[in-house]
């Protein structure tokens, strides 16, 4: 458990708020476990109130007395107003199209926000090997939009070409000929900032960065050629409201917070 | 009436008026499912009471409620896979319409009970086409040019390209259909004969699901697998205790097998028929009125008795 | 209700005795409601105790506390095994294959055991309209057999055409190029006797005709050529045992034998 | 054992050793469920005490039984959608296979999780293939041949023939799953994560069900919709408590989260992953000796609460 000094604030605390702002107006949300439950749960305190959670094991309306440990924690099934199947959550809900933003990780991203969790190294013999896609291609090709957050933003993980490309945006489905529902990732938060698209067609460009960060220190951080927008935002940094929430109601024992 | 918002979100508690005013439209496919058990009857006589025209009605057995609404003028087109009263004989208003388009016709689109059921499948889950094993051979697909076929593109058990039918997606625009317990913001708890309910409603633009009872979010929650549907699907929750005679509830009254009978002969005569819809339906404001117009009495006759289920724990770490 | 003189049996009666016996040794049976209710019942006190059956609507292992009226009725879902969804019980239980023998009627039936029961007359403009497939399409192209149980024996619904083909057997099915799971049609029990048939490529068969039925008779009263086994049976007529089964436990209340 | 034939028919209950011994074979096609809750551990560990091997092992998330079967040479192919130790670490074993042929090469076929469940969906319907709107784009049908597409008969949204990845179905040999109760007969009641458990068994030529506890037949039959898996789709059921250990299950012992985060250390090293299996799996006779082993102490640190469902009211006609 890290102990935070007052004042000071982990890159734990800087994603999930960050990307708790990003909820603002979502209703549904596909979540895996860490940041995004943070931000998340931050989120329903501050600017999503209604926001609903569906949990790839099948969980939705969710009421956990503790912070989950894992997506199919006994404390979120445990109170919840749902505990469908999977077929019926993977077809009825994510493919259905009822999910707005999919949370998503990965080993590597592409500058089109397409995603590797496969392999680093070559598929049939990897350097190594990584847990694969779960429910990733699925959470891209069905949700309106992706939300991808990253702790580390080097050149390794923002690359210019997959190892292996297991979770692809609508932009390599469209080049084959198959129309995905969303518009893919159209964010990413970083421990140096945010990179946004909007849809079909765009690249990943960098929008914000974090207090005292350049465009030039994020480009050079990045495996391709980043574009830049006209104007680069400066994210405001986590308040003392939001920090609060986080540190006291949202995850007091640090469990992800660390 | 339940309309205040809870904690997590809106109360979509309104009243059967309200619902069919805002979410059933003139010239809409409406899918009312409910196999025999928890059939909507209420609601598809309070679209007759609305007057509504040219529904197109999916259903997979098309049943009394069905002919009502057909014969109230209601209804142009029907999709079913199963036209008739149960076991208890005819509809005669549907049997006029499509044997001699008395007085007007009706078209009927032809499937069968899984090719409805795979419908649904596919509405629900965003597919292009549900593949089923049944219709080779049949005269269906001869009447029915949306029944296809498809290669499968593994080689078949005897190594030869294997062919095999699909059907396509059904979104209706608004489903309904009728349960026995949600929550004010609209999970809905179903038991007993469950049927393609879950699936009627994810394959829809608009859900509208009437109950016997809006019972605490703490009951809900109690037992979240009883959840047929979450309430990210529901648009309207109807509270309309007994809306689902002549057709049952489990745990709450019994299927009016009688009704069902006299039904074959009531629509079998125009006059009588007319007569019927006079009286029970556009002559009740509401389906309260129609249940106090029945008598305690005869709800009597169809009470059930206890058989309580037994409890699991869902109880986590301490 | 019918009043019976001891010693009369009605055709209820008969066909229900009859068709019980053909269910020995069978496991699983999928039951429309009225007189297959009754064979099955029977046959769970005779011929096979551990008979299960399977309900169109859902239901599994019913210990109905009534005779049901409906294939829906809430007496067989109290108490029951198991309750199904209809995409569980046509897709994993029926199309699964894990049906021995399915009960079917029909308006008309031709010789390879084909099915009307959409239409009299031509579909677009029928004389009748009939109710249409319910699950008989399903049921025939996934039990292992079909048993069809017809009160009437006549040559209006034995025909040498159909009006019109809802339910195929396998031998339209193949035709076609598409491979159904069993072997279609094997018993028609009638007021007459039996017609049987193995499966592909055969007709159904004259094998059975109650006592004081001539084959002649038969044959007369079925709209096509009817073939005749090389040797016809004669029905043993129902019981003692059996009929006392059928009239104190199995329907008591004379539900179904009207 | 519970041993005695119930007036319904056979009992199917056997013990572990019966159970592997009879449904799991050397080379054959095993697909093991349960989506982190009620993971059949105990079951992969008398699989590894009987040496079983060759095995084609098929299971949604390899996690860490999957792992302690690789190393203990029971499996020579793997199908699955996440090969991981939850958001816990990685899977040693698993890793040197792959990463490095060590100490032996081992065959993966790769999808993702709803290319997985549609397998089974396809399988249980006895479907010659399922579509799903996953995989265009992706690498994957370049590494997996079997993830191929169709064209469907409808025109799509842009009144184009519309193309979709289909997957083919999966029929394994023998599914084990574990539950929470059955009764001897093998009706299958679950509660909590319900996964891909009945469309797995459904799917599957044999079906082993290990259970926490073998209830009374009127338990299972007060509520049939908590019935996950009718008994004519199940062979044997296996009484074995605390058998989804380090899973959890729903009611009766919560997840083992600290073993999940030692299983990263353990299966790291091979020459303790080796001493792991010699104690733990080896090491005891069975199930019951391992629970026995962890000691008192231990599963009192991983009790439940009481958090009971309200119950529903089954009532027919009186």
């Amino acid at each position: 458990m890290t102990i935070t000094a007052p004042g000071t604030v982990t890159s734990s605390e800087l994603l999930s708020v960050v990307a708790s702002r990003e909820l603002a107006s979502r209703r549904t949300v596909f979540a895996g476990i860490g940041l995004p439950t943070l931000a998340t749960e931050l989120a329903r305190l501050t600017v999503a109130p209604r926001i609903e959670v569906v949990y790839e094991s099948g969980v939705c309306g969710a009421h956990p007395s503790h912070l989950p440990e894992t997506i199919a924690d006994a404390v979120i099934v445990s109170g919840a107003e749902a505990v469908l199947s999977m077929p019926a959550l993977f077809g009825c809900v994510l493919q259905g199209g009822h999910i707005d933003v999919g949370f998503l990780g990965a080993a590597q991203i592409d500058r089109w926000g397409n995603l590797n969790t496969s392999v680093i190294g070559d598929w049939e013999n990897p350097t190594v090997r990584l847990p694969g896609s779960g429910g990733a291609i699925e959470v891209m090709a069905n949700s309106r939009e992706v939300f991808v957050v990253m702790r580390r933003h080097n050149p390794r993980s923002f690359t210019g070409t997959l190892d292996f490309c297991t979770t692809p945006g609508p932009d390599r489905a469209l080049a084959e000929g198959i129309r995905p529902l969303g518009a893919g990732v159209t964010r990413v938060i970083t421990e140096l900032g945010i990179l946004a698209r909007v849809g079909v067609g765009e690249e990943l460009r960098l929008v914000a960065v974090h207090p005292g960060v350049t465009a030039h220190q994020v480009r050079e951080a990045t495996g391709w050629d980043l574009r830049v927008a006209d104007t680069v935002e400066t994210v405001p940094p986590p308040s003392e409201a939001e920090l609060r929430l986080l540190r006291e109601d949202v995850d007091p024992d640090r469990v992800y917070l660390r | 009436m339940e309309r205040t918002d809870t904690a997590d979100g809106p109360s979509k508690v309104m009243s059967m008026k309200e619902a069919v005013a805002a979410f059933v439209h003139d010239g809409a496919t409406v899918s009312i499912e409910g196999f025999t058990h928890l059939v909507p009857t209420a609601a598809g006589h309070e679209i007759i009471r609305q007057g509504r025209k040219d529904l197109t009605v999916v259903r997979m057995t098309a049943d009394i409620v069905v002919d009502q609404m057909i014969a109230a003028g209601c209804v142009s087109r029907l999709v079913s896979s199963f036209v008739g009263n149960s076991s208890a004989g005819s509809l005669g208003e549907l049997r006029r319409r499509i044997e001699r388009a008395d007085p007007a016709p009706l078209a009927f689109e032809e499937y069968s009970h899984y090719g409805m059921v795979c419908r649904y499948l596919a509405g629900s889950q965003r597919l292009p086409f549900y593949p089923l094993r049944s219709y080779g051979g049949s005269d269906l697909p001869g009447v029915n040019s949306d029944l296809r076929k498809v290669t499968s593109p593994y080689p078949g058990p005897d190594g030869e390209p294997e062919q095999i039918y699909v059907v396509p997606p059904v979104n209706p625009d608004v489903t309904i259909i009728h349960a026995q317990r949600a929550d004010r913001r609209g999970n809905i708890q179903i038991w007993g004969l469950t049927g393609i309910q879950a699936e009627a409603v994810y394959a829809a633009d608009k859900a509208v699901v009437v109950v016997e009872e809006i019972v605490e979010d703490e009951v809900v929650r109690s037992d979240p697998n009883r959840t047929l549907v979450p309430s990210h699907a529901v648009d309207a929750v109807v509270v309309c205790p007994r809306g689902a005679h002549p057709s049952f509830a489990q745990g709450y009254y019994d299927r009016d097998n009688d009704f069902y009978r006299a039904w074959s002969h009531i629509s079998k005569d125009p006059e009588r028929l007319r007569a019927w819809l006079a009286e029970w339906v556009y002559g009740t404001a509401d389906h309260a009125e129609y249940v106090d117009k029945l008598g305690e009495d005869f709800w009597a006759g169809l009470a059930v008795g206890e058989a309580l289920s037994e409890p699991v724990n869902y109880g986590r770490r301490l």
